[in-house]
């Protein structure tokens, strides 16, 4: 099938199933007409093909409002971790679940503790006969209240440095001793939730990769999720944004020469960060593995989020300082986007050391074991 | 020109950040109990209003020290406004309103096309700060000033949802409300420059514990096994939002004088203290934010109080860029 | 759209920038000889000339690719003059110039405030661009274009210091100067675009150089017992540097592909194109200087080259402010 | 005598003695009339007064243009380090002829190797006799054309961390081992030099401190460096610079609104470091000793410096690219206050540590020997 039947045919299928409206319903439709997993291995329940059926699907997808924003970190970010790493009877067991909806995955990384520097985390899994017993506390996961697996990093090795004593497990999000917690942010609803863990058991047959080896593990689910985002998964789109040129010069005095020239300001950057996009996809397409330079494209558009937040509130002017308008909504949510997925200042490291190259910085916690390590917040 | 503080202007300072410290609740609204503790105890309702009609006579460099202390706390309720009222009411010069503002009343003020006759104002008034909170407010009608009872006929007032968490504003309706002719509206009066003034010096203690929340945290939080402060883009960053609270400390101090001494060059520092201090607030308090990493952008950190409390101090008085422009005008590029 | 480099492209990038970091001396100045060789042996000088005229009759997307190069480069001399005659007489459309072009003659273009009548042209032009190495310019004079044989009677020029110490500017006054007639000037020539993206280009390049110069030296100089390159400061900036040169790259390579191949989005992608790549190459030269540390500051160190490239270039074509004021105007702002 | 009748007897006397165009017939006059050296010790040839009265006459002196400029460093840094930590016999030889304008210091601590980081500096001192040989060499030496004698950083053990195997000497610049060269810099003229020393013999008797302990010297010659920075020496003011807001109105169409706003913008950065300097000059009037917030004094003079350069360049336009003229001049020098005295990212660190208390980031090179230290350009 050439690519431009397939995508006549994905448009076909769209515009006859994107009425659905439980998201259930729709993910195993989207699976049994062979778009979900399009690149993942038909072993496991893939379609096994190619990058460019996946990137003719989302092209044509865009043009949709799909109900699959719970289904977006198993399908980004745990799935693919699974197929890398995971054995064959986990893969079996959780791949096909996961691609028609049957099964919803979350990620539990980040902990109070341990947010840019995530492999200090203190969340510990401890032996237990067979299997291992779960402690400790997860936050900013997103779809947890909806989850029936969480991929967790625990430590199991307090003696061993920090990136050395670190396990990666699935764990049942249904177990009693697994507390989901919504967590209210800046905007004042819950976007993201906190997770509690008391004494929660995980069978041996869930630890995925070898025990103590963990973050390379995590390093996998990582590459994964800054794909997914400099793919655009998650980035929201334009559609609505208060904050946009377009949205701006319909609301303000575009007489005013000041205004016109903030605008302007406003569209030089803007343009320039989706022109770079273009060019990234473009290399993607063409073979070219952006690697980290799509660190860089991150760190924009955190960077582009706050400066139009801000500068819309400027110009809009006391109308701004209202709340529970759409205005405010993105004012409160634009920093988001600057501390999920690393901040910017580890963007902003990311790129000098993988992109340009640059000498690292001397560490103080490589070596040390981490029941001797500074982590956290110290009281 | 004086920029530091005397010594009965640090008694001030400490006195008003010690009470607040243990008094001033952000989230927890207005307290009219607070507000009555710091009238009396303080003496702050009265601070600018001329010893005759029972306040303590201070100047603007007074009132700037207070305004820092209250902005530092994210104060809640309707101090703000009611120092908007004071200000304007201490340029008209109405004996009575001056006295119930000394006894500790809450009034506003507020800018909006209305229409008056003298004994009778009608019109809308899109966004009042403190509008459900006080009980009279001072507004301008045609070529007058007039004082409306909010509680009186004539007046609906609806509570408006706020980015800033910690102070209100409401819709208001005159419909021929009963009114008091204070005099008439003159430019000339320069209220307005002295309010850009009041609010610079509440900016002025937004950043500042911004700054110092964060240069705390910079010193306990740790990540890669070292104390976040240690991190050069870390620290030259605070090192950068320090610059600036430096220079927004140092207009505001200028601009209080020139209200208290130099009325000539007034218009040009009032401009100045929003331009600056303003933009300069909102940045540090953003990067404040940032800088926290994810527990800033929680709800239960203040972090996000303080960076709405700068985004609606900044757009108050108008867009910034009217601020910009009027210093365009008085350089008469 | 395309905003990759094909194969043919890429190769000739390694044959210009293999060329030019043997020859390219940006302290010696213009060398006749070099350009004799990067016209003969990569046939530069007629790069985008029709096929008809002896050129190579290649695109945009290809001259972004060379002027990139001899941008990083520096390439002293009047290459960008003569390339920017050739865009104007490949729009102009003039066989007799554009196969002396192809040749690899130098030839200039400028605008002032001249008058032509038909057969000679008269006024001033205050600095034109290789003007004292170019021996024909094009110009408008009136509502026609012209060409000026700078060698014969009726035209002075002098040469200017410029910043920029590897390519000359020159005064030349025209008093009646004999001139060839090329047509009719008209706007929708869309010249000054073409200009636009072609110098865009150069500062792509310019800017790149800069970049690569600052990272090899933080990489191999020391202090505090570190390589500088590893100081956090240091890095994040360079990463911020690398940020800007990622989006000037895709702008041009975009304005590039639109001169080539949709001349609807042409006008919009050239303002942009100036925009934001002449200020993000100043901004890099600028930060490369800085970071370089007191050694950058000195002449014999090719820093400044860059940074008086840069802001030579930027303001090239018109201050800055015209092609924001061009962008608005585009937007229908 | 009150500070009215002081700062009125000090108009008097510039009144009368400013046409003197001779620096050195100047100096001496301004000497003998006791305006040099006014809060130094009277036991050394100074004047023993107070700041106020230093304060006072500064003040008065703002509004002449003298022929100061070659003797700013040993007034501003190479006097005062005498004074502080010379001993009586030095204080005694070199004091009394500094101020009077007799002899003309120079300071040599920085090197092509060692520019932010000064202690790493590689020119040696080693023990000859009772005495010292000098080889080496140093740059960015401000006046040492005219120079009698330098204070001069060398290093006199490399097996110490570098700290603490500098020595502080005054070395005479007139001996044939010493060569001064002129630095071209940007602008294409030199206002440094480069300094040789060939076999330079120093008397131990013009040793400054200790042996080895020459770094707590220049602490204090880089603290009075600063200090006269902050004061306003050697700033040259906004007189005939063409990128202020005073210089760009006459020659720009204000009526253009963009021109306007930046112009405003211009005035409020100027304005805001202004105001920042008078305040700091007001403490220190005040016996408030302003510290390490000088530095961020000088960090801010330095941004604004570049900043004005570009924005009057890009405003300007075509005209701009011209050279040799006033505005190619100060655009071409704008980066000299960056990177003299300490370059932005020392200065934000000094401000980071000693302002915000924050804490020091590790380092590699406080404790190895110095022979053993990364030090200069590895190649």
């Amino acid at each position: 099938m050439d690519l431009a039947e397939y995508r006549r045919a994905a448009r076909e299928w769209l515009d006859a199933n994107v009425a659905i409206e439980d998201p259930h319903e729709f993910m195993a439709k989207l699976y049994d007409a062979g778009y979900s997993g399009i690149t993942w291995p038909a072993a496991w329940g893939g379609q096994g093909l190619t990058q460019a059926e996946e990137a003719a699907f989302a092209e044509v997808a865009r043009d949709y409002t799909l109900p699959l924003q719970r289904f977006s970190i198993g399908l980004g970010m745990c799935g693919p971790t699974v197929v890398d790493r995971g054995d064959d009877e986990q893969r079996r067991r959780w791949i096909r679940p996961l691609l028609r909806g049957e099964e919803i995955w979350c990620q539990l990384f980040s902990e109070p503790g341990a947010g840019s520097d995530v492999a200090s985390l203190q969340t510990r899994a401890v032996r237990d006969g067979e299997g291992w017993v779960v402690n400790g506390q997860k936050v900013w996961t997103t779809n947890a209240q909806y989850a029936d697996w969480g991929l967790l990093l625990a430590r199991t090795n307090v003696d061993a440095p920090k990136h050395k004593g670190l396990t990666m497990f699935a764990v049942n999000m249904r177990h009693p001793g697994v507390t989901v917690r919504p967590l209210r942010d800046m905007t004042g609803r819950a976007h993201f939730n906190e997770i509690f863990f008391d004494d929660v058991p995980i069978p041996d047959t869930d630890r995925i990769g070898a025990v103590d080896d963990g973050w390379s593990v995590a390093v996998t689910t990582l590459l994964h999720e800054r794909l997914s985002i400099s793919a655009g998964v998650g980035m929201g789109g334009s559609k609505g944004n208060p904050t946009t040129v377009e949205a701006l010069r319909e609301r303000l005095d575009t007489t005013d020469p000041y205004v016109r020239d903030r605008l302007v300001e406003l569209h030089l950057r803007t343009q320039a960060l989706h022109l770079f996009n273009q060019r990234l996809a473009q290399e993607t397409k063409a073979g070219i593995f952006p690697g980290a330079r799509g660190s860089a494209a991150k760190l924009l558009l955190a960077e582009l989020t706050m400066f139009q937040a801000d500068l819309a509130t400027s110009l809009v002017g006391p109308e701004a300082a209202l709340g529970d308008t759409p205005l405010a909504f993105t004012f409160s949510w634009a920093p988001a986007m600057a501390l999920g997925g690393g901040t910017n200042e580890i963007m902003r490291g990311i790129v000098g050391d993988r992109v340009l190259g640059l000498p690292p910085e001397p560490r103080v916690d490589k070596t040390v074991p981490f029941k001797e390590l500074k982590v956290g917040t110290q009281t | 020109m004086n920029l530091l503080l005397n010594e009965e202007q640090q008694q001030l300072r400490a006195a008003v950040r010690g009470f607040l410290a243990a008094h001033s609740r952000p989230r927890e609204g207005y307290s009219p109990e607070v507000y009555a503790r710091l009238n009396g105890e303080l003496g702050l309702s009265g601070l600018i209003v001329p010893e005759e009609y029972g306040g303590a006579g201070a100047g603007y460099a007074e009132l700037a020290v207070v305004m820092e202390e209250t902005g530092a706390a994210l104060l809640p309720g309707p101090f703000l406004a009611t120092v908007f009222a004071t200000v304007a009411l201490t340029r008209i010069g109405d004996k009575e309103l001056l006295t119930r503002l000394a006894e500790g009343r809450v009034v506003t003020v507020a800018e909006g096309e209305l229409s008056g006759d003298g004994a009778s104002v009608s019109g809308e008034l899109a966004q009042v700060l403190g509008g459900m909170e006080a009980e009279t407010i001072v507004v301008r009608a045609g070529a007058a000033m007039y004082a409306v009872e909010l509680t009186g006929p004539g007046v609906s007032r609806s509570p408006l949802e706020t980015l800033d968490l910690t102070r209100g504003q409401a819709r208001i309706v005159l419909d021929a409300a009963p009114a008091r002719e204070l005099g008439p509206a003159r430019a000339a009066l320069g209220i307005g420059d002295r309010l850009a003034v009041v609010l610079a010096a509440e900016q002025l203690g937004v950043m500042r514990a911004a700054l110092d929340a964060i240069v705390a945290y910079a010193k306990i939080r740790a990540a890669f096994g070292r104390l976040v402060g240690s991190f050069q883009a870390v620290k030259h960053k605070l090192a950068e939002m320090h610059c600036k609270v430096e220079q927004a400390e140092s207009i505001v101090r200028y601009a209080a004088w020139a209200a208290d001494e130099a009325p000539g060059e007034l218009p040009m520092a009032a401009a100045l203290a929003q331009a600056y201090v303003g933009r300069a607030c909102y940045e540090v308090a953003a990067d404040h934010l940032l800088l926290h990493g994810g527990i800033g952008f929680t709800w239960e950190h203040d972090a996000h109080l303080y960076v709405k409390r700068a985004k609606a101090d900044e757009v108050l008085l108008g867009p910034p860029r009217e601020h910009r422009a009027r210093i365009a005008e008085l350089l008469e590029l």
